[in-house]
């Protein structure tokens, strides 16, 4: 295993403290639930914003608490959602008279762990809601299926509804806002190489090197089918269509492109994916009005990359557009 | 101690020390339509059950249980901390305040369990989940107790059952949990805690004392 | 090869199409000399910022061109200096009463083409200086050598020198300015894994699965030594020892710590090294006032990282936390 | 076409295709202590004096080669363009407008052409560079020319003497270029530039009429 880690059990730990370290004033860590929060929350004015998940997505969701952004994030260990204390003991920290709003990315272990915590709190008098994000196309909705999954387009829920509680919305307010993105969102990610837990300490799973796996989760899940590794326009096309179709977006519509790096694809070849993005779109009459080219959503150290599109109004595009700060400032 | 809580002790700990060293072994059964955590999980909850032996409230095997039920689904994440956390809560709300445990009693409280997981996880026998070694298990165990089969014949039964049980998982497609994602492609390899549920029952079996205890 | 790339000929010419894509109206791109300029640039009013290298190294220097950061970037092919007429035309197009100032990282290749192509639009009259960034503590002056190697480093003479020209500071302030931050900016960097150059199509070098190369260079090139992989904090501790006793930084120093991503390395583990390199500075007596943790100049590919101190002094710092906007924002 | 820019034509070409040809392994020799980026950058310089190749400006040699030289340095990054193109273009202003170049001229053009480089480079033999492959297949062909050998035994000498000497830098510490900053870790491979240069000479050889052309 070829990272920089020192116990592997540590890991998470670890990596919050740096983070708290190189965020002093702003941030605050309470190690005892793997907990990273603004230091001026709760705040009795403003609905709390928490985002839960497991770890090994960074810098979602633990480097996007900010003004603007989440006010904790509730992360377990890396790929496991965290315990139901660690969410029972978040939501009575961040408690606000406004609420506690928890984004759940749509898993099993996530959406237990947090209904469990949310009762818990719930039966304390805290006010909580829990809003689940699924934005995954390569799962479809079927029998088989407990829905669709969450994936990167989680940055653009809490974008919307961090901007609509910064400015004061209600929690009905800003659940109405999250489900209206949400609803407009959908991702498609592959992967060219797996990423390696540092718990396991050997890559989740073997891909050939002219193999690409499309559709893969962001845990390293297959995806929906294993093909030949073919170049990049190519790669875009079939993933675009796959989100596109799904909406679908149409001519004429706004919206924003991600083109989200897994942790281990360097941002040179994100920008070679978004042209062609870029140009597809145009092609089909629908215009980019907001780029996010980057790591927003990772599996450690997976060299892939995952497309999101988000169809923009003018209530979503100006919460996109409000300014926030978060840990993973590049100034 | 009580003869019984002596062997619920034996149990959980040989359930806790069996979950502690297949660590890579579940990982890796996850890691094949699922995201490999599993082993980690269970291993890092019941290192914590091990951690905290002694003083956990042995005031009866039902309390024993909830408080390791407890344990695990305050440090287990993922899926399985609120499953097996949710199990051995139920079964010890099951058990109630007995000082003593008979063979349906516990039969009882293993329903009790697979009830917990299936309401907690949304689930059910034919989802490709640990359920699908559980149950079978309980009907072989509650079956030989009918014939009157004594302790030790039960567990040896009982571990015959749930490998049996867990090998079949491989023709399921996954309905439920991180797997389901996959679809067809979770054909073909066997549930990870279904699995363990197997190699967890037949460690039970090993360490049941031959004679003795009732 | 495990990349996003079509023609690996049209990998630098497409990914800078990317970014002019993804920034309409603020970047501009002239595509016969791989320029990507600020679209307001040349203001006669302000010193033109340009910085040339290879490219490969994204976000340097590329997406760093914006307000109150570069007005220009003139990259090579990937790892190659950018040939001569590249430079002069770039200087040539962002000519500007007030001057051109160009940042040259210190190698062979960059410094020969950077004179040459300053010489040529001297010679029409074009007020042009050069400003070599050379903060590499790997490798030391010798007589082997022609002096340290620029890395990412040059990321703060870029800040620094950056605002200061944004706030109306004239050629030579801006060089004094340049000069004072690289004197104080020392940099060493380290390789778990070799980079993949597109145009290759196989890793640079070998490096065995328990390896480490100690003070690599961001184009690959080998380091102080090669030696067995240790756990995270011990790497910390070698390196920044390298760094600290070379300038040297003192207790009661004042420093920016920046712990560089070299492409292929997640955010999550150089978390784990900054929390240790801050606790080590913090010993001995040294205080972390600015800290910068991601991907600033990358290697390609390469897992690896490298951690950079600057020493501050109200006027360095004063000019580093000035605001910028840049092509690598995260909203 | 006189017959000088013949052959002037012949060797360009001949350098040309060598080093379109030799992309890989030229990059491969640029790995070891460098950063791989050699052969590419030659090949992507040499394609464009291909691509232009009837367009080039054949007043005379001289013209010729300058253009080339310009064509290269400004085609070529790294530290290889401003290096090749400096050489190109010193030996044809050497040679001046002449319509004719005898071996003596094409002596003073290689001198012009390495004073140029170490003038760029700042460099000199004995720092591992493609000079140490020049200069001593300059001294061998002015000596081979002192003692009349004919032209093709001249390029032969020429071809044996650039080898010998690449295959030497292999025991050189680098002292300038990219390879330098890895100090005595250079020690041990050839120098690509020196290399590259070898190759192109024994291409030049192979090329060149045994007999005809003056
Ligand atoms: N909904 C469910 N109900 C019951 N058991 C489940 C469910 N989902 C998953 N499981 C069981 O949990 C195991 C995976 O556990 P774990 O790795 O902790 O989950 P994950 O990483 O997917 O959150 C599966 O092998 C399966 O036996
Ligand atoms: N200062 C110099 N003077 C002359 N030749 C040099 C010098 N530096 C490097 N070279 C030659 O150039 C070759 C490397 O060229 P190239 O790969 O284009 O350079 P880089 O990638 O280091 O900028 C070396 O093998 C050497 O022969
Ligand atoms: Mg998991
Ligand atoms: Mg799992
Ligand atoms: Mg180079
Ligand atoms: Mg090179």
């Amino acid at each position: 295993m070829k990272k920089f880690v020192n116990d592997p059990k540590q890991f998470v730990p670890e990596m919050l403290e740096g983070i708290a370290l190189a965020n002093p004033g702003t941030l605050t860590y309470v190690p005892e639930y793997n907990l990273i929060m603004r230091s001026d929350a709760p705040r009795a004015d403003k609905v709390s914003i928490v985002q839960g998940s497991g770890s090994g997505h960074e810098p979602a969701h633990v480097m996007v608490v900010g003004k603007g952004m989440l006010d904790a994030a509730c992360p377990g260990d890396v790929f496991a959602a965290p315990p139901m204390d660690y969410v029972y003991e978040t939501t009575k920290r961040l408690a606000s008279d406004k609420g506690v709003l928890l984004l759940v990315n749509n898993y099993t272990g996530d959406r237990m762990a947090f209904d469990m915590g949310k009762e818990m709190a719930e039966s304390e008098g805290i006010k909580v809601e829990i809003l689940t994000i699924n934005d995954d196309v390569a799962v479809k909705d079927s029998t088989y299926t407990i829905g669709r999954r969450g994936v990167a387009g989680n940055f653009f829920v809490i974008k919307a509804v961090g901007a609509a509680a910064e400015q004061g919305a209600d929690l009905d307010e800003c659940i109405r806002i999250g489900r209206k993105v949400n609803d407009v969102t959908r991702t498609m990610g592959v992967a060219l190489t797996a990423c390696t837990p540092p718990a396991k300490g050997s890559p989740l799973f073997e891909l050939g090197a002219d193999e690409i796996e499309m559709g893969v989760g962001i845990h390293g899940e297959p995806g929906r089918e294993r093909k030949k590794l073919v170049e990049a326009d190519a790669i875009v096309d079939e993933v675009l269509d796959a989100v596109v179709t799904d909406l679908p977006y149409r001519s004429g519509d706004n919206v924003a492109l991600m083109i989200n790096g897994l942790g281990g694809t360097p941002i040179s070849e994100l920008y070679i994916l978004y042209r062609h993005a870029h140009q597809r779109l145009a092609e089909q009459g629908i215009t980019v009005k907001r780029s996010y080219v980057g790591e927003y959503c990772t599996s450690l150290d997976m060299a892939g990359a995952s497309i999101t599109l988000v169809k923009l109004d003018d209530e979503i595009e100006a919460l996109l557009a409000a300014s926030a700060e978060v840990a993973i400032r590049v100034f | 101690m009580t003869d019984t809580q002596q062997q619920v002790d034996l149990v959980v700990r040989t359930i806790a020390q069996t979950a502690v060293d297949n660590e890579t072994y579940f990982g890796d059964l996850d890691s094949v339509v699922g995201d490999g955590d599993f082993g980690y999980s269970l291993a890092r909850g019941f290192e914590k059950v091990i951690e905290g032996w002694d003083g956990i409230d042995r005031a009866n095997p039902g309390t024993f249980l909830k408080k390791v039920g407890m344990i695990v689904s305050s440090r287990i994440g993922g899926t399985s901390g609120p499953i097996w956390g949710t199990a051995f809560m139920k079964a010890g709300i099951t058990a109630g305040t007995a000082q003593m445990l008979t063979g349906e009693d516990v039969v009882a409280m293993l329903r009790a369990a697979t009830d917990g997981i299936k309401m907690r996880g949304q689930s059910d026998v034919g989802d490709k989940t640990l359920l699908d070694a559980l149950i079978p298990m309980t009907d072989r165990i509650e079956s030989e107790l009918r014939s009157g089969t004594d302790p030790s014949g039960v567990l040896a039964a009982a571990a015959v059952a749930a490998r049996e049980a867990a090998e079949a998982t491989t023709d399921m497609v996954a309905k439920r949990g991180r797997a389901s994602y996959t679809g067809e492609r979770s054909r073909g390899s066997v549930d990870a805690g279904a699995m363990a549920v197997a190699v967890i029952v037949e460690h039970v079996n090993q360490a049941w004392p031959t004679e003795g205890v009732s």
